[in-house]
């Protein structure tokens, strides 16, 4: 392996999503709270993407079905942290039961 | 043609940023103590991984990845820690016991080890003629074309995810 | 939706009207006046800290009599004299002002039965050390003021 | 040790915040310790003091005349008013009787006082809600107030002007054309606040409904002035307690019953118009005579206690005088407009947002020595 | 000519009737004024009853003294009346042994103005405090314990309102004497 | 694949890193100057001819300042916040179209990039208030956040409506589809979408409140928070973090420009390219500068209600009028 053609090797890219999705595992199993492992499941997403993304450049033969497919990714993602947030604000305000109605009214 | 068109040294030197600070984010999302440290490792990696977009020949999926990574899901979290989590971490505050976290180390290690054996040794299929470029144009015609199932799914799950999470949360509201 | 649509063209127009204000004032002169290198004239009844006045030969007509260390309300004044020989009254020889207690009132001025001082308009009192307005020596000053005038 | 940013005070996740004894909106050195439930104020204290000059205390330990020059420090922005208060105690005391033309020039420079001091408000306010330019252009035609008053008494803002039993010295040459001219230059000046700040959206949607303080909430707690007429109630000193030659004089009391933030604007807005016709009025019918009724050199006021109030800028400034028939007070009581008018904030900031709290206390017009005294 | 509303002034009559309260001859040990020749003359006035004033000539229109236990009773009444307060303060007569406070109330329609006296004890001072009544009295009240040494019970918050937390002593009694501040001494 | 064309990158970056430091500078002067007009009042003066050099001599004192860290701060967030936000101002000027050829690289997905090197700015005030451990800095950046989430919507409308003109990402692109007189720059498209006008002052709101300026300037309102997020920042951690607001006023001026008033080109005829360039960006900064100076600043409710309530369903009609627009004409 050429060092100077590092970064047109499909190998490199892969080992580097395998460790992504390894660490983001590793972070996912490792926390106990729900946006810790939230982070880490993004990081697991990015792994998925970069592989997506990996193939698609060097193996397949349209590229824009990788493009569309890391974007599907990259919706679900933001639609998983929409989601998750508000579990977090639901779950906190039926933790704490308190500050309920003030924050979320901006009418002055 | 290498849309970063660069002399030889430059370009791996780049590229071995990018790689390093994906990897190097990700690990410190994973290891730090603090949540907040944790969405900046996020944040890092995120700007790594769009590195690596670029180099896979797709500028626009790596300003995308900026966009929406930095932009929305890394504030969007940190927008819940500020609502939800505790100030002062405790010790062993969100993480499980040590044993609990060499477990997790095992599996790490084990899947990253059979996952890249897998992609380095695996048979890949040579490469096909292309049949498009890859360019913005082309991915819009693909979405609204042969790919539009995909868009549509996407725009569903964001479409009920907005209502999941406003349902959610305004539940939220009335307990008092 | 009509409240709305008024509100928000009101608005807009009352911002304009607003910026419209702001640029006028822009191409207008400024009002300022450019401290060091100019300075205003000081008016006639301006209070800064207390002079001497002098008569023809430069001596400051102060008698000493004490008026006006009794008309200040923060004891600020310490005056001494004494009577020289031929002279029907007392002459001062030490009249200090403690500057960082004189509220400038003007109590002194008033009861001064020989005009003997008045409010100077001397207006960029400024030191770096406090120590500096403890005591203003207006015997001092006036000698000092003669040897101006003198050269 | 490492912390981490937010520490939390208790189970209800309130946070102590600061405001002051050093922040740009408290206009001085005064504190504010607000428990905040993130942007929203659950709880106000007050922690005043820190200009604390005990001046009744001075008041008690010298002659009456020599404390003259204090009172023009208490509220350092409407000093005449206030200097006018204390002489006019010992003078309704001691059953003196002003000269004329000595009033009407109180009543002129008084008004011109209010004026000054109302557009540091309007300005400071504008700074508090974080527009920066109406400041300047307030102290634009404050300056000229100022030198008016600077060539008339000889200091720009602790005048010592009044005396008891008249004025320290009659008018200078040119005051009177001087205010004439202000008052002309200063009605359309007026008029482009107005439009420049008045009827701004943006300022509007800042003080409308904000810090609703009603007539009720005012009595309770003794506020007076702007915040009592922003209420809706016509109360003003200068004719509830007619003193000097105000019966004389045609002017109206503004009134706005909205109880909000606006409607204080908009009082102290209209009070300075009043202020106008005051000084032409003035003006106009200044007598001539002397400027110093006959009064002895050292003042013993009969036995008794005596009150003697003025409306100043910010509301009803009041002296009460205990005399023994000596040349010394037995006590001297200030009655500070500020002391009654800060003394609600703490109920009623409760459970606003925060830059709405700094929008009230703007509209409550302090001077911090005001309250300290 | 009073302002003040005849009826009030029947209540307050009929009310509190005037004070019987004996003024004590100083102590031996009071601290009077310096010059000894003033010492002589009686300094605390005897209580007046329950008398209407002339405005021009003192400032208010009636001038009601209660006895120390009645205030609550008068700031009730006066509170009722629509009447806002206007201060709280107190007067050190150390001749007399007493303090005299001293309650101003106005009224913001009819334009009159109520001063409600009192008179307790200096070696015991304490009264009933207001704040319950006129949440105005209480930075009134903080200001008057702080500068007088009294008590008023039931004060919500009594603590130092204008002086520094950690300050000893009553500035505003007769008999204080400050201490020089070490660093302001040039 | 030239050795020179990194090497050009490299000296456009440098360039364009030099570019964002001086203009920083000579913004601030350029902002005391005209506050000092609009207040009527002279601005600075004694340093140098006219106060010229000014933001040098502050730029020293920035320098030679402490840098210091609060105690109990997350040193490390602390540090990081400042260094955050700098680079990605840099890196969106080497996009910047200045004109036909003075642009480092012509992306064609430059708008995205745009956007997507500014959503660094949010998170690096956040941080920056997050970590100095300061209460002011808390709220800040809780203000900031939600400021930034409510305005980016309405933008992202606008710019649809833009793209849909253009049809292209490409930020020279979209320039030269607005070639030719001023009739044919985005903001006179009347015959496109006759609410352009609207549009416009609706992106240029947002803009103000993307770059915090007044009236929205909500995360450092200094009557309330003191300097919000940056209060317990000193020496040239303030400086950069200044900077680097002055470097996003210029690129969101640069956007509105090259968006609707038709970039480099010339509305009569004469002068090279990057003067008309120059001349409608420091035209829109100077718009900017005189806004602050003239409106206090809006309540933080007044600033989401304004968005959500106004200009998300304005901006959504003139994105649908213009599709409409578009398909018939």
């Amino acid at each position: 392996m050429n060092l100077l053609e590092i970064h047109q090797e499909p190998a490199v890219y892969l080992v580097l999503a395998a460790m992504l999705l390894a660490i983001g595992l590793f972070g996912f199993i490792r926390r106990n709270t729900l946006v810790g492992m939230l982070i880490s499941g993004e990081l697991i997403f990015g792994a998925a993407m970069l592989n997506l993304m990996a193939v698609n450049r060097f193996y397949a033969p349209d590229p824009t079905v990788g493009h569309v497919f890391v974007l599907f990714v990259m919706g679900l993602s933001a639609a998983e942290v929409a989601i998750a947030l508000s579990i977090v604000i639901a779950v906190y305000r039926n933790y704490r039961s308190i500050r309920t109605s003030e924050i979320s009214e901006m009418e002055g | 043609m290498n849309p970063f068109p660069a002399s030889e040294y430059i370009i791996p030197l780049i590229f071995l940023l990018f790689a390093g600070a994906t990897i190097g984010g990700a690990l410190f999302a994973v290891f730090t103590k603090w949540i907040i440290r944790s969405v900046c490792g996020l944040a890092t990696a995120s700007v790594g991984l769009a590195g690596m977009f670029y180099f896979l020949h797709s500028p626009f999926l790596a300003m995308i990845q900026i966009l929406i990574y930095i932009g929305a899901v890394c504030i969007t979290i940190v927008f819940a820690i500020m609502l939800a989590e505790p100030d002062e971490p405790q010790d062993g505050y969100g993480l499980h016991s040590v044993p609990w976290n060499v477990g997790a180390g095992i599996v790490a290690v084990a899947v990253f080890w059979g996952v890249a054996r897998l992609g380095v040794t695996g048979d890949w299929p040579t490469p096909a003629v292309r049949v498009s470029d890859g360019s913005v144009e082309m991915i819009g015609v693909a979405l609204l074309t042969t790919q539009s199932l995909a868009l549509e799914i996407v725009a569903l799950i964001l479409l009920v995810s907005i209502l999941g999470a406003l349902a959610v949360a305004r539940k939220g509201r009335h307990i008092e | 939706m009509k409240n709305i649509f008024k509100e928000v063209v009101g608005g807009f127009y009352s911002l304009t009207v607003g910026m419209g204000i702001t640029l006028r004032e822009f191409f207008r002169k400024p009002v300022t006046v450019h401290y060091p290198r100019e300075s205003l004239k000081m008016p006639e009844r301006y209070r800064s800290h207390l002079i001497f006045t002098s008569d023809e030969n430069g001596a400051s007509t102060c008698i000493a009599c004490n008026l006006c260390v009794k008309a200040c309300p923060t004891d600020c004044i310490i005056v001494e004299g004494e009577k020289k020989e031929g002279e029907k009254r007392k002459s001062v020889t030490k009249y200090d002002l403690d500057f960082t207690r004189c509220s400038l009132c003007g109590a002194c001025v008033e009861v001064c039965p020989t005009d003997a001082i008045v409010f100077s308009k001397r207006y960029n009192l400024a030191a770096t050390d406090r120590q500096q307005f403890h005591i203003i020596d207006l015997c001092k000053d006036l000698e000092e003021r003669n040897k101006k005038k003198a050269r | 040790m490492e912390l981490h940013p937010v520490q939390s005070t208790g189970p209800q996740e309130t946070f102590v915040l600061n405001l002051g004894p050093q922040h740009p909106a408290t206009h001085g050195v005064l504190r504010v310790k607000l428990t905040m439930d993130g942007e929203f104020i659950k709880d106000a204290v007050i922690v005043a003091g820190y200009v604390h000059r005990e001046h009744e205390k001075m008041g008690e330990n010298r002659p009456w005349d020599q404390f003259l020059p204090n009172t023009g420090r208490i509220d350092y922005l409407s000093a005449m008013m206030y200097t006018h208060a204390y002489v006019g105690a010992i003078e309704r005391a001691c059953g003196i009787e002003v000269p004329p033309r000595a009033e009407y020039v109180r009543v002129i420079t008084s008004e011109l006082n209010r004026i000054s001091s109302h557009l540091v408000w309007w300005g400071a306010y504008l700074l508090d809600l974080g527009g920066m330019t109406p400041l300047l252009y307030a102290f634009d035609d404050r300056e000229k107030i100022l030198d008016l008053l600077e060539a008339l008494t000889g200091a720009r803002l602790t005048y010592c002007y009044y005396r008891v039993g008249g004025l320290a010295e009659d008018l200078n040459e040119g005051f009177v054309e001087g205010t004439r001219d202000f008052v002309k230059e200063f009605r359309p000046r007026l008029k482009m606040f107005r439009r420049l700040v008045s009827e701004n959206i943006i300022f509007r949607k800042r003080v409308e409904g904000i810090g609703i303080i009603d007539a009720e909430m005012c009595r309770k707690y003794g506020a007076t002035g702007p915040m009592i007429r922003g209420a809706g109630i016509p109360y003003d000193v200068r004719r509830a307690e007619p003193y000097s030659v105000y019966p004389e004089l045609d002017f109206e009391i503004p009134v706005d019953p909205a109880a909000d933030s606006m409607s204080r604007y908009k009082v102290r807005m209209e009070e300075m118009e009043q202020s106008l016709r005051i000084i032409e009025q003035c003006l106009d019918r200044l007598p001539d005579g002397p400027v110093m009724a006959k009064v002895p050199r050292v003042l013993k006021p009969p036995e008794g206690d005596f009150c003697y109030a003025t409306e100043a800028a910010r509301g009803r400034f009041e002296v009460r005088i205990v005399s023994t028939g000596k040349p010394i007070a037995h006590r001297v009581r200030l009655r500070t407009p500020c002391f009654g008018n800060l003394s609600l904030f703490e109920e009623a900031a409760r459970g606003m947002m925060l830059a709405d709290g700094i929008a009230m206390m703007g509209s409550l017009d302090l001077v911090i020595p005001d309250i300290d005294r | 000519m009073s302002r003040c509303p005849d009826h009030l002034f029947e209540r307050f009559q009929e009310l509190f009737p005037a004070m019987e309260m004996d003024t004590p001859a100083p102590p031996e040990d009071s601290v009077g004024n310096e010059d000894g020749a003033d010492a002589a003359e009686p300094r605390l006035p005897p209580p007046p009853p329950c008398r209407k004033t002339e405005h021009a000539k003192v400032g208010y229109d009636l001038d009601a003294i209660v006895e120390p236990h009645q205030i609550e009773a008068a700031a009730k009444l006066l509170d009722a009346e629509g009447f806002a307060i206007d201060m709280v303060t107190a007067v050190d007569w150390p001749d007399a042994a007493q303090f005299e406070l001293v309650y101003d109330f106005m009224h913001f329609q009819a334009a009159t103005r109520v001063c409600v006296r009192t008179r307790i004890p200096r070696d015991r001072p304490e009264i009933a405090t207001l704040s319950h009544i006129y949440p105005g009295a209480n930075w009134h009240e903080r200001e008057t314990a702080e500068f007088y040494g009294i008590q008023f019970t039931g004060h919500p918050n009594p603590i130092h309102l204008l002086l520094p937390e950690d300050f000893v002593g009553y500035p505003l009694r007769k008999d204080f004497k400050p201490q020089p501040d070490p660093l302001l001494e040039p | 694949m030239t050795a020179a064309e990194p090497i050009r990158l490299l000296l456009f970056l440098v360039g364009a890193a030099t570019f964002v430091g001086l203009n920083a500078a000579y913004l601030v002067w350029v902002e005391r100057k005209g506050a000092g007009r609009f207040q009527r009042r002279a601005g600075p003066t004694e340093v140098g001819y006219a106060g010229l050099l000014q933001p040098i001599a502050d730029a020293g004192k920035l320098m030679s300042k402490q840098l210091i860290v609060p105690p109990g701060a997350d040193r490390m967030l602390f540090r990081l916040a400042p260094v955050m936000m700098m680079p990605p101002a840099i890196m969106a000027f080497a996009i910047l179209p200045f004109s036909e050829y003075l642009v480092g690289i012509d992306l064609n997905v430059g708008l995205i990039a745009l956007f997507a090197f500014s959503s660094f700015n949010v998170i690096a005030v956040m941080l920056a208030g997050w970590s100095s451990r300061n209460k002011y800095g808390i709220i800040s950046a809780a203000r900031v956040v939600s400021q930034n989430v409510a305005y980016e919507i309405p933008m992202m409308l606008v710019i649809i409506t833009i793209l849909m003109l253009a049809g292209t990402l490409s930020l020279t692109g979209i320039v030269d589809q607005q070639a030719g007189a001023f009739w044919n720059w985005n903001l006179f498209a009347l015959a496109s979408n006759p609410l352009m006008p609207v549009t416009f002052i609706i992106f240029f709101v947002c803009m103000l409140s993307e770059t915090n300026r007044a009236p929205f300037d909500m995360a450092e309102a200094e009557s309330e928070l003191v300097a919000g997020a940056y209060t317990e920042y000193a020496g040239m951690g303030f400086g950069v973090f200044f900077m680097a607001e002055y470097a996003n006023i210029v690129i969101g001026c640069a956007i509105a420009v090259i968006l609707f008033l038709g970039g480099w080109h010339s509305p009569v005829g004469v002068f090279p390219g990057v003067f008309w360039f120059l001349l409608k960006l420091y035209f829109m900064v100077f718009v900017v500068i005189w806004v602050r100076w003239t409106f206090p600043r809006t309540q933080f409710y007044g600033l989401l209600n304004l968005s959500w309530k106004i200009l998300i369903p304005i901006s959504i009609f003139t994105l649908l009028l213009s599709a409409v627009m578009i398909k018939l004409v």
